[in-house]
C-alpha cells in the first residue's frame, strides 16, 4: 500500500464517517462542526489530486464561507444544548431503504463500467495562470460566459438575501 | 361584404355602445336600439332571401362572403346562408329582441348582463351563417360560455349548482363536437387535396364509411346534448330554472336550436351513410325523450321545470324528425325548432313576469291569476295551446309536417315510433291544461296576490312580438315551409344516395 | 255555373269577429259586442241561405241529375309532401250546405238568445269573441274541402269548446269540465290524426272530392291485410272514426259530454246539442263511401258504437236530475242513432235511405236539442238551479218557454207530426232492414226518449208546486224569440222533402213512410210519454219504487254505470301516480342521478389525489428519488434491447 | 502524487457520501441540517468532477472549473437559503420541515 492510497484511506474514512455523523447527530452544532471536517477531508482529496487552487477555494469558501454562515444562523434559530428530535422510524426506514438502493444500483453501475483513464503523467500542478486565462478565456475551453453567468447569480443572491433578510417595515 | 356579416358586427357595435353607456338606462335603450336594428336586419334578410330566390338564384347559399383567417389549417371566415339558416336567423333575432324587454327589470349590473347577452346573440348569429366548420364551432362556444356566467351571477335559486352543471353538461358535448369536427376535417379529403373544413365542399365528398361510424354518434350526441337529447337533457330542467328570464328565452328557444341545427347540418348533412346505418339508436332515444318529457313534465310543480321538461319532449321531437330522413319531416324539424323557439321563449317570458309579481313558481301557491292579470294569463294560455298544437299556432304546423313526413317511412318500427311520439300531443294538452287550471283559473288562493299589476308596456312589447310570431306562422306557413324546403333539398338527395348503402 | 267564391267569407266574417270582439270588446260597453256579433252572424247566416237556394235550387246539376260537389274556393296552405298538401278551402256539397244552414241558423238563435240570457255577466264581449271563434271553427270545419282541413278545424271547434265550457273560469267545476272535455276529444283526435296520416299515406291524397269519388284511390289501395285481419284502410277508417266519436260524445268516449254543462246554456245549446257533436256523424258521412266500399268493417263498428251508446245514454238519461245533464245524455242517446243510422247504411238510392235518415235526424235534431236546451236555460234562468227537484208546476210562470218545450218533447219523442217523428221514422225503418235486434233496441231507445224527456217536462212544467224565493217570470223578449223561431223549426222541418237534397250519392229519390214501422214506433213514443205523465204529472212515489225495484241496475245507472270512476282511476291513478310520477323521479334520481354521479366521482378523485400533495417537501422527494432510481433500473437494466 | 489510487475508489467515494446525503435530506427536520445535507450531496459532486478531470481528461480542466461553479451556486444558494430560514423562524418560530406545508393543494 502506497502512502499515497494510505492518505486516499485517512482522508475517506474521515469523509464517510463525518458524513454519517453529519446526517445523523443530534446536537445541531455538532453536526455542523461534522460537516466542517468532512469539507476539510475533502480539501485534502482536491491536494492528493494537485488541484491545489480548488482545495484552497474550498477551504476559503467552503470552510470559511458556508460553513460559518451556517453556523450563524443555527446560533440564531437553535439554543445551544437543545436536542433535535430524533426522526421517527416512518422517514428513517424508507429514506434507508432509498439511500441503500441507490447507493447499490449507482455503485454496481460505476464498477461494471470501464473507464478510459488515461496514463497518469506524474505531478502536474495546475498553474494558477493558466487557470486565469482559461477562465476569462472566449477561445474554446474557456469559461468567461459561465464566469459571467456566476457572477450575475452571486449578484442576484446578494441581492436576494438583503432583501429577505431585511426587516418588514410593518 | 355580405349582409351576413352585419349580424355579427351589430351585436360587437352594441356592446360597445353599452361600454360608452352611463346609466342603466342608457343600456337599455342602446340594447334595444341594437338588438331592434338586428331584427329588421333579419327581415331584410329574409326578404331579400326571398326575393333572390324568386328571382330564380338557385345557388345552394346566398350571400356568401370567403376570407381565409387561418391559412395553417386552412380556416376560412366563410358565411352564407340557405333557407334553413335564414329562418333560424328570423327566430333568433326575434327571441333576442323580445328577451331585451324581458329582462327591462334585472337586478343590478346592467351593463354586465346585457354585453353577455348579446356576446351570447352574436356566437348564435355567427353559428347559424358559418359554413366553415372551425368558425361554426368557434361561435358555437361563444355562445355557450357566457351562459354560465349570466346565470351564475343573475340567476335564482342553486344558481351556482345549475350553472355548474349546465356548463360542464354543454363543455361535454362540446368536448365530443369538437373530436367530431377534427375527425371531419382530417377525412375531408378523400380523394386527395387540400384539407378543408368548408361544408358545401365535404358536402360533396363521401367520407370513409369506418370514419363515419366513428365519427357521427360523436356529434350527434355533442350536439344533441345541447338539443336536450334523452338522456343528456338533466341540465335543463336545474338550468332553466336558476337562470333569468331573458336567459332562459334565449337558452330554450334559441341556444338549444344550436343542437338541433347542428346535428341536422353537420351530423346528418356531412355523414349521411352513417346516419343511416345508427341513426335508429338516436330515433330511440329522441322518441323515449319526446315521451319522456311529456311525462315529466306532468308532474312538476315548479313552472319553469314544466316548460325545461315540456321542452325536452319538443326538442325531442326535432331530433326525432330529422332522423326520419326524408324532407317533409326535416321540413318539419326546421319548422319545429322555429315554432318550439318563439312558443318557449314566449312561456319563459311569462313565467318570469308571473315570478317577478307573485315571487313564487310554485303552481300550487298560485291560482285565478286570470282575475288580476289578464294580459299575462291571457298570453300563457295563448302559448299553451300554441304549444299543445292548436292550428293558428305555429306548433300545429310542425308537429303535423313532422308527423306526415314521419309517416312516409312504411316500415314497422318507423310507424311505431311515430305512433309512441304523436301521442305525446294528447300529454302535452293534459300537462298545459292543468298548469292553466291551477295557474290561471280558478280561485285566488293568496289573498295578497288580489293587488298585484298586470303587465308593462316592456312586458306587452316582448310577449306581442312573440306571439305575433307564432301566429303569423301558424296561419300562413307556407313561404316559410317552402323557403325551408328549398334549403333542404342538398341533404335530402344526399340521404337519398345514402339510403341504397343501408345493410 | 254561378261564382261561389263569396262563400270564402262565411268563413272570414266570423274570425273577424273575433278578433275585432277579442281584441275590442273591452273598450266598448258590453252590448257593443253583443250587437255586434250577433248581427255579424246575421249577415252569415243570410250568406249561407242564399248559398243554400243558390245551390240547390238555381245551380245546374250534374249529368246524371246529381247535386254537384265541388270546391268554390281553395287555396294552398302548406306543402307537405311532393303529393300531399294541405289546402284551405270551402267544399259544397248538399250535406256541407246543410250544415252551413244548421250551424248559421243555431248558431244566430244562440247568439240573439245570449244577448239576454248573459246579460250582465262578466266578460259578456269575450263570449260573444267565443261564440265567433266558434262558428268559424264550425264552419270552416263543415266546408272543409280535404281531410286535414278538416282536422285543423276540428281542433279548433275543440278549443272553442274548451274555452267557452271553461266560461266561468272561476268555478272549479266549470276548470275541470273543460280540461275533461278537451283532454277526452284531444284523446280521441290522436286517433283520428293516426287515422289521417294512414289514409294519406295509401291513398296520396287528403282531398275529400278525391277519396269519396268514383276512381278514388281509396278504393284499390290499402285493401291487403295489416293487423289483427283487417286492412289498412279499414284500421284507418277506425281510426278516423275515434276522433269522431270523441267529438261526437260515443261511448266509451262520452264522459266528457254531461260534465260540459258546466258552460254557459247558451253554449250547451250550440255547441253541445246542436253543432259541434254532430262534427262526428259529419264526418263519417263526409267519407261514407269509404266506409262502404273500402272498410265495410269500419262501418259495422260505427252501427255497434251508436247503437250502444243510444242504449246506453238513454237509460242513464232516465235517472238524472240535473236538467242539464239529462239533455246531455239525451244528446248521446240521439248521436248514437245518427250513427246508427249511418252504420246501417248503403249506398245510393233505397239503399242510402240510412245516410239520409240520419244526416234528416241530425237536421231536425239541431232544432230541437237547440229548443230544447234553450228552454232549460230560460228556465233555469228564471228559478237559479239546475235541478228538477227544485222546480215543478212552471206552466204557469213561463207560459212561452213551456208551449216551446212542450214542442220540442213532442219532437223529440216521435210524434207525428213533429220533426223528429219523420227522421227517426226513416233510421228506424233503413235499421230494420239492416239487423232486427238493433232495430229492437232502436225502438227501446225511442220509448225510453220519451219518457226521459217527458220526466223532464212533467217535473219541470207540472208536478208539485214549489216554493221559489222570488217568482219565477218570463225570460226578456231576446230570449224568448229565439225559442219561438226554433219552435217554429221543430215543427216543420220534418216535412222538408230530404231525399230530395242530402241522399248518400247526391242522387234525390222518393222517400215513403213506412207505415209497418212508423206506427209502432209512435206507439212506443206514447207509451213512454204516458208512463211520464203516470209517474210525475202529479207528485208521487211511484218512481222512488221503481227506481227500487231496479235494485243495483238503477243505482249503476245513476252513478253512469261508473264510467266516470274508471276513467279517474286511469288517469289519476294509473298514468299520473304510476307512470308520471316515476318518471320524474327517475329523471331526479336515476338520469340526473348518473350525470352528478359522475361529477361525484370527479370531484372525490380530485379530493382523493390532491391529498398527495401533502405539502411534505421529504416526502416528495423520496418520491421523486425513488422515482429516478426507478427509471435508472428500468432503463439500464430491466429495458435494455 | 496520486499513483495507486484507482479512479473507482474515488467514485465509490462519492457515491456513499452522496446518499449519506440524500438519507439526510429525507430525514432530518431542521432545516438548516437538511442544508447540510445539501451541501454533502454537492461535495460528493464535487469529488466526483474532480476526479472524472484528472483520471480521463487530465490535459483539460473542466471538471475543476465545475467544481469551482458549484462552490460558487452552493455559496450563494446558501446565503439564500439561510435568507429563508432566517425569515420562516422569524415567522413561525420554528425551522421544522414537517409544518411548512402552508403550500400544499
Amino acid at each position: 500500500m502506497t502512502t499515497n492510497q494510505l492518505m486516499f484511506i485517512i482522508f475517506s474514512a474521515i469523509i464517510i464517517i463525518f458524513s454519517v455523523m453529519t446526517v445523523t447527530s443530534r446536537r445541531i452544532l455538532r453536526a455542523a462542526t461534522y460537516l466542517l471536517f468532512v469539507l476539510v477531508a475533502t480539501a485534502g482529496l482536491y491536494f492528493l489530486l494537485q488541484f491545489n487552487f480548488l482545495a484552497a477555494i474550498q477551504l476559503t469558501i467552503y470552510v470559511g464561507g458556508i460553513v460559518v454562515l451556517i453556523i450563524f444562523s443555527i446560533l440564531l434559530t437553535s439554543h445551544i444544548g437543545d436536542r433535535l428530535e430524533a426522526p421517527g422510524w416512518k422517514k428513517i426506514v424508507p429514506a434507508i431503504l432509498v439511500a441503500t438502493f441507490g447507493a447499490v444500483i449507482t455503485l454496481i453501475t460505476v464498477l461494471q463500467f470501464d473507464f478510459p483513464t488515461k496514463a497518469i503523467t506524474g505531478s502536474e500542478r495546475t498553474d494558477i495562470r493558466e487557470i486565469a486565462k482559461s477562465l476569462v478565456s472566449t477561445e474554446k475551453f474557456g469559461y468567461s460566459l459561465p464566469f459571467e453567468v456566476i457572477s450575475i447569480l452571486l449578484l442576484a443572491a446578494m441581492v436576494g438575501a438583503i432583501i429577505l433578510a431585511k426587516k418588514r417595515e410593518d | 361584404m355580405s349582409i351576413l356579416t352585419l349580424f355579427i358586427i351589430i351585436p360587437l357595435l352594441t356592446i360597445v355602445g353599452i361600454l360608452f353607456c352611463k346609466t342603466d338606462m342608457q343600456v337599455k335603450w342602446v340594447s334595444v336600439a341594437g338588438m331592434g336594428l338586428q331584427f329588421i336586419n333579419a327581415i331584410a334578410l329574409i326578404l331579400l332571401f326571398l326575393a333572390e330566390r324568386r328571382a330564380g338564384n338557385i345557388a345552394e347559399v346566398l350571400f356568401v362572403q370567403d376570407n381565409l383567417w387561418y391559412e395553417t389549417l386552412n380556416i376560412h371566415f366563410h358565411v352564407g346562408v340557405d333557407g334553413v339558416s335564414v329562418a333560424m336567423i328570423g327566430l333568433t333575432s326575434l327571441v333576442v329582441f323580445a328577451g331585451i324587454f324581458a329582462s327591462w327589470e334585472i337586478k343590478d349590473l346592467h351593463r354586465e348582463f346585457f354585453t353577455f347577452l348579446i356576446l351570447l346573440s352574436s356566437g348564435v348569429f355567427g353559428f347559424f351563417i358559418s359554413l366553415d366548420l372551425f368558425t361554426m364551432f368557434l361561435f358555437y362556444e361563444l355562445a355557450v360560455i357566457p351562459m354560465y356566467l349570466l346565470i351564475g351571477i343573475w340567476g335564482s335559486g342553486p344558481r351556482h349548482y345549475s350553472a355548474m352543471k349546465l356548463t360542464l353538461m354543454l363543455m361535454g358535448g362540446s368536448a365530443l363536437i369538437m373530436l367530431g369536427l377534427i375527425g371531419i376535417y382530417l377525412n375531408s379529403a378523400p380523394n386527395g387535396g387540400p384539407l378543408t373544413w368548408d361544408i358545401i365542399k365535404i358536402s360533396k365528398e363521401t367520407l370513409p364509411m369506418d370514419m363515419q361510424r366513428f365519427l357521427f354518434p360523436l356529434l350527434f350526441v355533442g350536439f344533441g346534448v345541447l338539443g336536450a337529447m334523452f338522456p343528456f337533457h338533466t341540465w335543463s330542467p336545474d338550468g332553466h330554472a336558476s337562470a333569468p328570464t331573458a336567459v332562459s328565452m334565449l337558452h330554450a328557444g334559441v341556444l338549444m336550436k344550436l343542437g338541433g341545427y347542428g346535428c341536422y347540418r353537420v351530423a346528418v348533412f356531412l355523414l349521411p351513410q352513417a346516419a343511416h346505418q345508427v341513426g335508429w339508436i338516436f330515433l330511440i332515444l329522441a322518441t323515449i325523450g319526446v315521451i319522456y318529457g311529456a311525462f315529466g313534465a306532468l308532474w312538476q310543480k315548479d313552472l319553469k321545470y314544466i316548460n325545461a321538461y315540456s321542452s325536452v319532449s319538443h326538442c325531442g321531437l326535432v331530433l326525432f324528425a330529422i332522423l326520419m330522413f326524408n324532407q317533409t319531416a326535416m321540413n318539419g324539424a326546421i319548422m319545429q325548432m322555429i315554432s318550439h323557439g318563439i312558443m318557449t321563449a314566449l312561456f319563459f317570458a311569462l313565467i318570469g313576469m308571473i315570478y317577478g309579481r307573485t315571487h313564487t313558481r310554485y303552481i300550487n301557491e298560485m291560482g285565478g291569476l286570470m282575475k288580476v292579470m289578464p294580459f299575462l294569463s291571457v298570453a300563457y294560455v295563448i302559448a299553451g295551446l300554441a304549444s299543445l298544437g292548436l292550428p293558428g299556432f305555429s306548433g300545429f304546423v310542425a308537429e303535423m309536417t313532422i308527423f306526415v313526413g314521419a309517416f312516409q317511412n312504411a316500415d314497422i318500427f318507423h310507424r311505431v315510433v311515430t305512433i309512441i311520439a304523436a301521442s305525446s300531443i294528447v300529454v302535452t294538452a293534459v300537462y298545459i291544461l292543468r298548469v292553466v287550471g291551477i295557474l290561471l283559473l280558478g280561485k285566488i288562493r293568496n289573498d295578497e296576490y288580489e293587488q298585484l299589476t298586470d303587465a308593462k308596456w316592456y312586458d306587452k312589447i316582448s310577449v306581442v312580438s312573440l306571439i305575433l310570431g307564432i301566429t303569423i306562422i301558424g296561419v300562413a306557413p307556407l313561404w316559410l315551409s317552402d323557403m325551408i324546403t328549398g334549403g333542404l333539398g342538398p341533404i335530402v338527395q344526399k340521404l337519398l344516395a345514402a339510403a341504397p348503402m343501408m345493410p | 255555373m254561378i261564382d261561389f267564391s263569396y262563400t270564402a267569407w262565411i268563413l272570414l266574417l266570423p274570425i273577424f269577429l273575433f278578433i275585432v270582439i277579442g281584441l275590442l270588446g273591452n273598450r266598448f260597453k258590453p252590448i257593443v259586442s253583443g250587437i255586434v256579433g250577433t248581427s255579424g252572424l246575421f249577415i252569415i247566416w243570410l250568406l249561407s241561405l242564399v248559398t243554400a237556394y243558390k245551390y240547390f235550387f238555381v245551380l245546374e246539376k250534374a249529368a246524371d241529375g246529381s247535386f254537384l260537389k265541388f270546391m268554390a274556393f281553395n287555396m294552398r296552405w302548406l306543402n307537405l309532401t311532393d303529393k300531399l298538401h294541405i289546402d284551405m278551402g270551402v267544399l259544397l256539397d248538399p250535406i256541407s250546405v246543410m250544415m252551413l244552414i244548421v250551424i248559421t241558423t243555431v248558431s244566430l238563435m244562440v247568439h240573439l238568445y245570449s244577448i239576454g240570457y248573459m246579460h250582465g255577466e262578466k266578460g259578456f264581449s269575450r263570449f260573444f269573441a267565443l261564440l265567433s271563434l266558434f262558428s268559424f271553427s264550425m264552419l270552416g270545419l263543415v266546408v272543409a274541402t280535404n281531410i286535414f282541413q278538416m282536422y285543423v278545424f276540428w281542433e279548433l271547434v275543440g278549443v272553442s269548446s274548451y274555452l267557452l265550457i271553461g266560461f266561468y273560469y272561476t268555478k272549479d267545476s266549470a276548470v275541470a269540465a273543460s280540461k275533461k272535455a278537451f283532454i277526452v276529444t284531444r284523446f280521441a283526435d290522436l286517433g283520428f290524426l293516426i287515422g289521417i296520416l294512414m289514409l294519406s299515406y295509401v291513398t296520396g291524397t287528403f282531398d275529400f272530392i278525391t277519396l269519396t269519388g268514383p276512381d278514388s284511390p281509396a278504393l284499390t289501395s290499402g285493401q291487403g291485410v295489416w293487423f289483427l285481419g283487417l286492412s289498412t284502410m279499414t284500421w284507418s277508417m277506425i281510426f278516423v272514426f275515434m276522433g269522431g266519436a270523441g267529438k261526437s260524445a260515443m261511448f266509451p268516449l262520452h264522459i266528457w259530454l254531461p260534465d260540459a254543462m258546466e258552460g254557459p246554456t247558451p253554449v250547451s245549446a250550440l255547441i253541445h246539442a246542436a253543432t259541434m257533436v254532430v262534427a262526428g256523424v259529419y264526418l263519417v258521412a263526409r267519407l261514407f263511401p269509404i266506409y262502404v266500399f273500402s272498410a265495410p268493417v269500419a262501418l259495422d263498428i260505427v252501427m255497434w258504437v251508436g247503437a250502444f251508446s243510444s242504449i246506453f245514454a238513454a237509460i242513464i238519461a232516465c235517472t238524472q236530475y240535473d236538467i242539464k245533464r239529462v239533455l246531455a245524455y239525451s244528446t248521446i242517446s240521439q248521436i248514437g242513432l245518427m250513427m246508427f243510422g249511418l252504420g246501417v247504411s248503403g249506398y245510393g238510392g233505397h239503399e242510402g235511405l240510412g245516410y239520409m235518415a240520419s244526416m234528416f235526424h241530425l237536421f231536425t235534431h239541431a232544432f230541437f236539442k237547440a229548443l230544447l236546451f234553450l228552454g232549460a236555460g230560460a228556465i233555469i234562468h228564471a228559478v237559479h238551479s239546475n235541478y228538477m227537484n227544485d222546480m215543478g208546476g212552471l206552466h204557469k210562470n213561463l207560459p212561452i218557454t213551456h208551449a216551446t218545450f212542450l214542442i220540442a218533447c213532442l219532437a223529440i219523442a216521435g210524434v207525428p207530426p213533429l220533426a223528429g217523428f219523420f227522421s227517426k221514422d226513416e233510421i228506424l225503418a233503413a235499421g230494420s232492414e239492416r239487423s232486427l235486434l238493433l232495430y229492437w233496441v232502436e225502438m227501446i231507445v225511442s220509448g225510453l226518449t220519451a219518457f226521459y224527456m217527458f220526466r223532464l217536462y212533467f217535473s219541470i212544467f207540472w208536478g208539485k208546486k214549489q216554493e221559489y224565493h222570488q217568482t219565477p217570470h218570463e225570460a226578456p223578449k231576446t230570449m224568448t224569440i229565439p225559442l219561438m223561431i226554433l219552435a217554429l223549426g221543430a215543427l216543420l222541418a220534418g216535412l222538408i222533402p230530404f231525399s230530395n237534397f242530402v241522399t248518400s250519392d247526391r242522387l234525390p229519390f222518393v222517400s215513403h213512410l213506412d207505415m209497418g214501422i212508423a206506427i209502432p214506433a209512435v206507439l212506443v213514443g206514447l207509451t213512454g210519454i204516458v208512463v211520464a205523465a203516470f209517474f210525475y204529472l202529479k207528485e208521487t212515489d211511484i218512481p222512488d219504487k221503481v227506481f227500487k225495484a231496479l235494485g243495483s241496475f238503477s243505482q249503476a245507472a245513476f252513478h253512469k254505470f261508473y264510467i266516470d270512476e274508471l276513467y279517474l282511476f286511469i288517469t289519476k291513478k294509473i298514468i299520473f301516480n304510476y307512470i308520471s310520477r316515476p318518471v320524474a323521479w327517475f329523471d331526479r334520481h336515476i338520469v340526473d342521478g348518473a350525470m352528478n354521479g359522475l361529477a361525484y366521482i370527479t370531484n372525490e378523485t380530485s379530493d382523493r389525489i390532491k391529498k398527495l400533495q401533502s405539502g411534505q417537501l421529504q416526502q416528495y422527494a423520496l418520491v421523486f428519488i425513488s422515482g429516478a432510481l426507478l427509471l435508472v433500473l428500468l432503463f439500464v437494466y430491466l429495458w435494455t434491447s | 502524487m496520486f499513483e495507486g489510487i484507482p479512479l473507482h475508489w474515488f467514485l465509490i467515494l462519492g457515491t456513499i457520501m452522496f446518499f449519506v446525503g440524500i438519507y439526510g435530506f429525507l430525514t432530518r427536520k431542521n432545516l438548516i441540517t437538511i442544508l447540510m445535507s445539501i451541501e454533502l450531496i454537492l461535495n460528493s459532486v464535487n469529488i466526483n468532477f474532480v476526479a472524472f478531470n484528472k483520471f480521463l481528461y487530465p490535459d483539460h480542466l473542466e471538471g475543476m472549473f465545475f467544481t469551482v461553479f458549484i462552490i460558487a451556486v452552493a455559496a450563494a444558494e446558501t446565503s439564500i437559503a439561510i435568507a429563508i430560514i432566517i425569515n420562516i423562524y422569524r415567522r413561525l418560530v420554528d425551522i421544522d420541515v414537517d409544518k411548512m406545508n402552508k403550500m400544499k393543494y
